[in-house]
């Protein structure tokens, strides 16, 4: 078993998962930034450890006094939490090499699956649909042209080593082509050091739907349900639930089928998640995530499984030890993501409590949000019966909600819950413009 | 002039970006000063510069120089703190000791590496604030020096 | 259906029961006596009255007051919590009167449970194990001797109206009976007006386990599985778990179904609970308990049901709508009370936050703990795999709690959970003496 | 003395229990009063006393007396607010009558029993606080008097 793990995050994530360590009789090592001396991870850890100045790039990106922590303070495994280095193929390799547990898949599959070319062939070999695309990289804007022409317009041009939006270009029309790939390429050789583009059909407000899969590398895959994340503004996701008002039994039943099949033949090993487009009923694979999701306790609502446990649990060796059958996945989780719109001192912080509702922050009263990171302050998630009950209980717990000191964009979310569009479960990743009338 | 009229100054005071107040209310006069960041030897709160990438010689790391006499030299990356070279070597400094620029104070062990930190100017060894074998942190202080 | 309830209570409970009108789109009223007007309930509900000053009986004890506030302000119902007039038949029966709805069993059902020797004549018909004693009242010392050499001593006297302690003895031997018998009739009269006696065999460290119930009235009756209140300091709970270290699989169903047979006899209606004593495998009747009770969220967390929500639907004259076998208990949750011991103003309240850590209190940054009420300042429930795992999570969550300002029994708590005894799973209801060798 | 002085002052005052406080500073002079609880005429702060249980006449009720020149009489108990003794009856005092001891002033409706509340002592109808119709809370405000 692991005795002690050195998570290599900050925020609300840090605080989730030493938490789960604690649950766990495991010590926990947190690192810091000099920007981040009290924040709460730091006063929650058993220990912790400064690794660098203010910026990311110096701290929470620096593999080597992140691996010298561990090493030094007598750490087993290291948690790389959620974005920051955790689908770092190359930190997933020297952690392993310095002798520790990277608690996530192994560099391989992470290498595997962050390549979006290298993914779709692999998706294509198991069997699972995705959206007509280019069969590998597109060498020319004549090659893009060609196969736009074959699939039909509107298409999406994408960084092979992309995510986030960047290096990504819809395509309306044929004279559009040259200057979207002349683009797209080089925002993908500036983002990412890698100039390959592919091609996809775009699928005009999909839903953006995700399956979470626990694997423990030894044969046994399970699956938690999907969670749509479909509320989005500028790509970030801002509300996610489970289960998706855009699928039916059955079209879950293949979804989640499809996702299980993949993570099966990828002999993955630990948490992770397929993230799919759905279309006029249909999913379309998407990409692979190697980690833990910021999502991830909407499936533990609905499943009763702690999937940080889990993480730690397979990252140690151990069997899943269940089956989907013994898996009980009941009632409706919705999740609301509170971001800052300013950064600044936490005069006041005061959660919502009570039953059905569960709180994820690293928020507290004399606390601070910082201006170097990520702006999500806290996560409100509840568990109920049925969608129309959760996003009452939802309004419940926002309205319970008290941060004093920043901004934040709780009266969006309290925006979007209570309008009808949302209220409908029918609509597409187009509903936060058609909400705000961007 | 109360305590208690003082306690407010002080209270508006430090609630302020004021480093100093000067008084004088027909005859009473109080003077409140601070310094804008508070000078902590034994934990340096100034920032050093930022670990270069891939780690450097440790001889690079500049020490930061504060405003009293003695100059805190802070481990430039998150190590393993030796201050011999070897096992049964005797250590490369002693509180007492002079050593001149490029003159080895002690390792930092990060990553199966040895980093010698080296003295960037002739000092006198003042404290030694890491023992033996201890994880130092980023911009943990190691070695207390006086210039010479 | 109900559109909106007075909440006739204060303090955490009718925040709690607030926070399920929100949930369930009802209006919620709350009175308040003037030491309560910065009370977390009047800040939480739509609406408040002021029923009277600071004293229990002039305020929330005001039966008149606390109707006309009601019918004042337009509430269909009136939801009594716990304690107070919870169990006030002659309330039940105002209330009703006033044509409102009482949200808990009839006023009938209410004097019935609440009268001791009735209470064992319908659970003896209904053929349910009780701990041998009289038949019915005791008129004499006597009489009080003749039963207990036919019984065998210890045995315990107890007033008919009782509960809470009072005016109960424990007789060791015969010698002591004449003046016991004495004493217990008159704290019997001046506690209850009511100096009716009755005795029963005396169980030495007795496991506490109680069964809570749903019951539609229309014949439908589940079960949340047990809670087990061993643990008490003075006859006041302290820690509630479910399921009970003390049962195995075969005893646990059968005192289930035993509770089961008993509401269905009483044509129970709403929310309630039948009290065992566990010795040595059996379980012999208590009490009925015809409201809601404190710890009522440790069987919401191990059957994700909303104790509240079903009673006010019940009360409604809806039809429960499930059966035993669609409920799914499971885990185990535990809960801790954390009590006030100096009243004063909260100057922080950090609660625990996270996965798997329920929270239900009255107090927040800047309240106050009135001296005027029950100490009970903050309920925290965790609900896990097993106990073990339930243990862990409870320590982590009352290291995070903070309350400052007053004093509470959090380092108690602590002491309790991390004993050895505790752990073992193996202890009567000695256990806190036994802990703190008083 | 400046004006910040004077706030500080004023707050460490008002954080205290003091209900006076004079201050000579070498010829600066300052004096600061208050009340030992703020008198808010529109919603007593006093305690008036325990509603007596069953529901009293409600001319029982005893109307505390202020320091200002006005009285306000609270409810006694928990009910409806009538101004008048039947819907088509003009209203039994208006603001500006004076009224004797035990005339009647109001009606408050609790559990369908009309609780008359009659003035205890001559005065004059200073004003009505609470509508025709409301639910009046146990303290709250009913009718302003000026004693006569």
């Amino acid at each position: 078993m692991i005795g002690s793990i050195l998570i290599a995050n900050r925020g609300e994530i840090a605080v989730r998962i030493i938490r789960s360590c604690r649950d766990m009789g495991i010590r926990s090592v947190a690192v810091y930034s000099e920007a981040d001396r009290d924040s709460l991870h730091v006063k929650m850890a058993d220990a912790a450890v400064c690794i660098g100045p203010p910026a990311s790039a110096d701290s929470y990106l620096n593999t080597q006094n992140i691996i010298a922590a561990a090493c030094g303070s007598g750490c087993d495994a290291i948690h790389p939490g959620v974005g920051f280095l955790s689908e770092n193929a190359q930190f997933a390799e020297d952690v392993t090499q310095a002798g520790l547990i990277f608690i996530g898949p192994d560099a391989a599959t992470i290498r595997l699956v962050g390549d979006k070319v290298e993914a779709r062939r692999t998706v294509k070999e198991a069997g699972i649909p995705f959206t007509p695309g280019s069969p590998g990289p597109i060498e020319s804007p004549q090659e893009a042209r060609r196969i736009a022409s074959e699939i039909g317009y509107p298409v999406i041009i994408k960084a092979a080593a992309g995510g986030g939006g960047r290096g990504m270009r819809i395509v309306e029309r044929e004279e559009e082509m040259e200057e979207a790939f002349t683009i797209a390429s080089h925002e993908a050789l500036s983002f990412f050091s890698n100039g390959t583009i592919y091609m996809e059909k775009y699928l005009r407000n999909p839903r953006h739907v995700e399956v979470q899969l626990l694997s423990d590398g030894k044969g046994a895959v399970v699956h938690l349900g999907e969670r749509d994340c479909s509320v989005q503004k500028n790509h970030q996701k801002l509300i996610e639930e489970s289960p998706s008002s855009a699928l039916n039994t059955a079209q879950r039943e293949r979804m989640c089928k499809d996702a299980v099949r993949l993570f099966k033949r990828l002999h993955y090993s630990g948490a992770g998640t397929v993230e799919f487009l759905v279309y006029e009923g249909k999913h379309y694979f998407m990409e692979v995530n190697a980690r833990v999701q910021v999502e991830h306790p909407v499936s533990e609502a609905v499943s009763g499984i702690d999937i940080i446990k889990e993480q730690i649990r397979i990252a140690a060796g151990e069997h899943l030890g269940y089956t989907q059958k013994q898996l009980h996945i009941s009632g409706y989780a919705l999740e609301c993501r509170i971001n800052a719109r300013t950064p600044g001192k936490i005069s006041l912080f005061i959660p919502p409590l009570g039953p059905a509702v569960r709180v994820d922050t690293h928020l507290y009263t004399e606390g601070s949000v910082s201006p170097y990171y990520d702006p999500l302050a806290a996560k409100i998630i509840v568990h109920t019966d049925d969608r129309a009950s959760g996003i009452k209980t939802m309004l419940r717990a926002l309205q319970e909600l008290e941060i004093r000191g920043i901004t934040t964009n709780k009266d969006e979310q309290l925006t979007i819950l209570t309008s009808k569009i949302f209220n409908s479960g029918t609509y597409g990743t187009d509903i936060y413009s058609r909400i705000f009338q961007e | 002039m109360t305590i208690e009229y003082i306690r407010s100054l002080i209270e508006v005071f430090e609630s302020s970006s004021l480093t100093e107040l000067h008084l004088n209310d027909e005859g009473q006069e109080i003077t409140l000063k601070r310094e804008k960041e508070i000078q902590v030897l034994s934990a340096p709160v100034h920032s050093a510069p930022p670990a270069p990438q891939p780690i450097p010689a440790a001889g690079d790391a500049a020490p930061f120089t504060q405003e009293a006499d003695t100059i805190i030299i802070p481990s430039p990356i998150v190590g393993t703190f030796y201050r011999t070279p070897a096992p049964d070597s005797p250590p490369f400094v002693e509180v007492g000791d002079t050593v001149k620029a490029g003159d080895a104070l002690c390792i930092i062990e990060a990553m199966k590496m040895m980093n010698r930190l080296e003295a960037e100017f002739p000092c006198e060894i003042v404290a030694i604030h890491a023992n033996h074998g201890d994880l130092v942190e980023y911009d943990g202080a190691l070695i207390e020096v006086r210039r010479i």
